[in-house]
């Protein structure tokens, strides 16, 4: 029987470890899994590198993690949301490094990560700094540069509703980058507001099929 | 001569934006635009999270915290629209399927250079967000900003000082004086505000302007 | 005022010229816009390349569109669906074009084309006969090649359900190509069973949004 | 000595798809496997064509013609199942989501070479299908094959004769004569059917076969 459902935070994040790289989705706080992340403190880990579009709101979430030195290295598309106050202290201080990407790029990159892609071309911040250090080439007269996937040991995500098999349905634009970055994680962590019994989510509108999450829990 | 407010800036640039079109607002004074869409034109507003269909804020007591913006304000949605992944909000935009974008800007070339990412001001970390994305996705990228900065310089320029968001991209730019297309003749000025004259236009503008022979005179409501 | 909806197959196919490339969705017939691609023959249309799972079925469909000699060349990842013999007749008889396309990368090519990404790497083809004559490099230890964009003139599509913005929805596993060629055609064309009224689809399971659809007619 | 039927062969792969994993069948043989998973395991099967959770044939009266397998024949959901677009489908397969495929081939090498898209037989067009996908991209391939093409040549080969799917990618060989694994050491006999030596077996198989310590009798229901 498969059966995906853990009963607590702890069990959600148990086995995540100091230097892992951690797919957190969202965008700002929507559809960031504010309760699994944070269930990463008492784990004790450090050094993480986060990839999110964001780099932490306020004090909760991505940004508490920040703020008790957990994170290494933060990799987004763009740290001044809302709020970004403990991220900008940290930045500022140099304790903690910037990968800058932009966020369509953030997001194929994600995607090629979980889809086996082992990079692509694109226009986009080809001959600008963004781009700079990148392989380039002209590909039918525009200029491309080549990305790579990004993988991580870790996607934690939020959901509205997931079943014991793993199926994930979102709410409006709290879809955002939970879908790209549940096939991107060697262990995808769902966070849901509900528990839906199997087979009533669905099969025609199930956003992230159970195959790409391996743990499902309320909070 | 009395320069636009903001929210007339937003106006003028709403007002053409054609029945139909698919139109991503950026984060900033475009996202006011949506506010004076024109009535009688089905326009259909697109966010990078994944939203197509955006309608305008959210009435008191209708207010959705799963339901926001690309500016993370709270917003509604039309009937028509859809919800999708991030990843497919950026296939359209990379792809070539939204009609306009209409971002901010710091500067913008006579190339139709786009520099609004970044000013390297070492108070704050950079952020790029969907800017990239959209310069050199969407097919036709208009710039709203003010004409100069608060220090009175040129903000169109004849090159970007600040870093690029992608060369060659806008074609209208719309500021608080006029209204201006970017050419391969060059900068054409095709609207001015009430009381302006080109050789005053001409002096907050770095490169060499061509007055448009149909160019006019514009006013907004006032906003 | 956006309406998409058009009264007759005749009109949904309107403009679709001799030599153009046209994506055809479906696997097998199950989600193939079997009257759109039939409307094309009083068009007089000839030398098109379609890009198609298969290479028709039958003698309806592209199976026709082939028997009709209006078909330079297919690209496809099996020609030998269920009753091919109008395919094979014409291979054989050597009057037909065969692009062999592995499915995964018949699918990832198109939906490049309909993203904007220049180009990908994948291992899938490396190293054998179908990857011969393509770029190929060492990823990570596994040698990849470059596989370029599909962009075509027009998508053909099949949706239960659609509306006049455009946006459809599929039903059970005719779904499959459709949502991928939709947005790689520069016109895109769906056939649906029946025609929604604006807003009631459910846009939490909007397969695919209207901005990818320019014509829908009912068939 | 009996060799096993196709069914029996499709019965044996199926014992040893374990609790919760997510398998595709390839089409042909491989698809038969379906009716064999065993009683209290829950096995999810994938299809290209965008399937999770697809169950057996459907019953007389309950087909529905949009909902077949890769092989085009009609199938049925289970609950928990979903459907989704070609393009995910081949993200999962791809990706390495997928713990198994079993396929059918035209000849394994003792490399774990597969070959099975093409013989270039010039009476037919070729055909892929996902077959490249699934080689590359599965978490483990094993294949289902006769032991002998019909005029008794090995299908097991030094080298493939065939142009290839992929490299190295076979770990487990389900023959009608025998259970085969390639491993770094060689091909390794780990189940005979009834009344079979080695000997025998290594008449019809090119490389040089090594007899597992544990190797062990097998024998299939009647099918």
């Amino acid at each position: 029987m498969i059966d995906k459902r853990v009963p607590s935070l702890a069990a959600a994040v148990a086995g995540i470890a100091s230097g892992m790289t951690v797919l957190c989705a969202g965008f700002g706080t929507v559809g960031e899994p504010i309760e699994l992340i944070e269930a990463l403190l008492p784990l004790g880990v450090r050094d993480l590198v986060i990839v999110s579009n964001n780099a932490g709101t306020g004090e909760r979430g991505i940004a508490l993690l920040i703020r008790e030195r957990r994170v290494r290295k933060v990799v987004c598309s763009y740290p001044r949301t809302s709020d970004p106050h403990v991220f900008e202290a940290e930045f500022k201080a140099g304790r903690i490094e910037l990968e800058l990407v932009p966020q369509g790029t953030l997001s194929e990159r994600i995607r090629a990560g979980g889809a086996g892609i082992g990079g692509f071309f694109t226009r986009v911040a080809a001959g600008t700094r963004l781009g700079e250090g990148k392989e380039a080439r002209e590909i039918d007269g525009a200029l491309h540069v080549l990305e790579r996937p990004i993988k991580a040991d870790v996607a934690l995500l939020r959901a509205e509703r997931g079943d014991r098999w793993g199926n994930l349905v979102y709410r409006k634009s709290a879809r955002n980058f939970n879908p790209v970055m549940a096939p991107a994680g060697a262990l995808a962590v769902a966070q849901v507001r509900e528990m839906a019994e199997l087979g009533t989510l669905d099969p025609e509108a199930i956003h992230t099929p159970g195959i790409f999450v391996d743990r499902v829990v309320v909070a | 001569m009395k320069p636009l407010t903001r929210r007339q800036m937003a106006w003028r640039a709403a007002q053409d934006i054609v029945d139909g079109a698919y139109v991503n607002l950026g984060i900033g004074m475009p996202t006011l635009v949506s506010d004076y869409l024109p009535a009688g034109r089905e326009i259909v507003v697109h966010s990078e999270n994944g939203i197509l269909g955006m309608g305008g804020a959210p009435r008191p007591g209708a207010e959705d915290p799963d339901l926001i913006n690309a500016g993370k304000g709270l917003t509604t949605l039309l009937a028509g629209g859809a919800f999708f992944h991030h990843n497919d909000a950026f296939a359209m935009i990379r792809g070539g399927h939204l009609d306009l974008s209409i971002m901010g800007a710091f500067e913008v070339s006579q190339d139709g250079d786009l520099a609004n990412w970044t000013t390297d001001d070492p108070a704050f970390a950079p952020g790029v967000g969907g800017a990239m994305d959209l310069a050199v996705g969407a097919k036709e990228v208009r710039a709203l900003m003010e004409h100069t900065t608060k220090d009175g310089a040129p903000r169109i320029r004849r090159h970007c000082v600040y870093p690029l968001t992608a060369r060659a991209c806008v074609k209208r730019v719309y500021t608080n004086l006029a209204v201006l297309d970017i050419t391969a003749e060059g900068v054409v000025v095709r609207e001015m505000i009430e009381a302006l004259d080109l050789a005053s236009l001409q002096d907050v503008t770095e490169p060499k302007l061509i007055l448009a022979n149909d160019w006019k005179r514009f006013s907004a409501p006032a906003l």
